[in-house]
């Protein structure tokens, strides 16, 4: 991954929702998950509360700042097993 | 911790004998106690309509690491010998299975408590989601199903 | 309720391949959770001593009368579709398997608490007197293993 | 098993104190379970608190009445699984 951006990644009914799974953003101090959300016009300002995030395959809180070349995904709520 | 994503059909007591002969060999030989989960796909979607067949789509990467994370924890927690994960991923046709937990212990009480516990948080702590498939059509399974 | 004592040493993945079988034949194929627990001899006695075997008396007549109740009463208290207990009697060597017990049910959770409670209620309520045999002497064990 | 009399059946450490597994008592009008105990001097005037009852394969209690032909067990604790 490059240096300077962060890496979005969206999962099923949010990637069908906004038509696309994967995209790049130029990395900016301070920028947070509700901010990518923001930035991609993903549906208001904030995730809505069933939505989880994720952090280079952690997850995540809403306001962890994210660094040069994370990935930050999206999780609409989990039905495993 | 043996875990693994499949992404094609399994059979869960072929995946239990590996995993027992396995043990054998180690430090987990001796666990007296083995409790065993197997789930399946239902033959019908939530609304009640024939099912064609469940689609799991996962978080390649995350998804592996967080069923590791999650075995370990309660195998330690629980003070248990060994665990096996076996949970399909893709397109499974009603029958097939999706889900095999298995956990050797030296007593019954730890061996059950942590097979069912692991069953319960893979299914909200692990990035998986189920599309449901009936007649051509395909719609996400917005919860698990009750316990 | 497929219920048996067995004699001789058996191989329980084989048990619950056959058991499984017959359940894609019957009115349980769409039994989509299946639990299992499997107990085997511990390789030391209860007072740490290295074990030569187990030796398990049963009241023949009395004991498969009793797993064939006690299955039944739970798998209807439970809801569940299909039980299988297997039991081995007589003399059985360390890691040698001593009991299967596997519940198939519509959900995980009456699969689950089935098979735990068929184990205990087993472990309680049929007459079975365990015999640890050490250095040729033989011990009768005055209760259970905690849980 | 012959009308007229009672079976009685001991098991594990039950068996081996008294030295015998099997035995058959004359049936009479009433019997129970603890007065086959006494009868057979098996220790004291009722089986210790531990040991339970079975009348042909099923537990019962240590006064229920025994019929002709009935096969009382004493089963010392239990150990199963």
């Amino acid at each position: 991954m490059t240096s300077g951006e962060v890496r979005v990644r969206l999962f099923a009914g949010l990637r069908e929702e906004a038509g696309w799974q994967e995209r790049s953003l130029v990395h900016q101090n301070g920028m947070t998950a509700t901010a990518v959300w923001t930035l991609l016009n993903l549906g208001g300002t904030t995730p809505p509360a069933t939505v989880r995030v994720a952090i280079n395959h952690e997850f995540a809180a809403l306001n962890t700042p994210l660094a040069n070349g994370d990935e930050v995904a999206f999780l609409p709520p989990i039905s495993g097993g | 911790m043996d875990v693994e994503l499949l992404a094609a059909p399994f059979n869960p007591l072929a995946s239990l004998a590996a995993w027992q002969a396995g043990l054998r060999n180690g430090p987990a030989a001796i666990a007296a106690a083995e409790a065993h989960f197997i789930g399946r796909v239902r033959p019908v979607a939530s609304d009640g309509a024939p099912l064609e067949a469940l689609e799991i789509e996962h978080y390649p990467g995350m998804s592996e690491r967080r069923i590791a994370a999650i075995s370990q924890t309660l195998a330690h927690q629980h003070g248990v010998a060994a665990v096996l994960v076996r949970h399909r991923v893709g397109r499974i046709k009603p029958g097939e299975p999706i889900v095999v937990v298995a956990v050797a212990a030296d007593r019954r009480g730890p061996a059950l408590r942590c097979c069912q516990e692991l069953l319960e948080t893979l299914k909200h702590e692990a990035p998986f989601w189920k599309r449901e498939w009936v007649n051509g059509c395909g719609q996400w399974v917005a919860g698990n199903t009750p316990l």
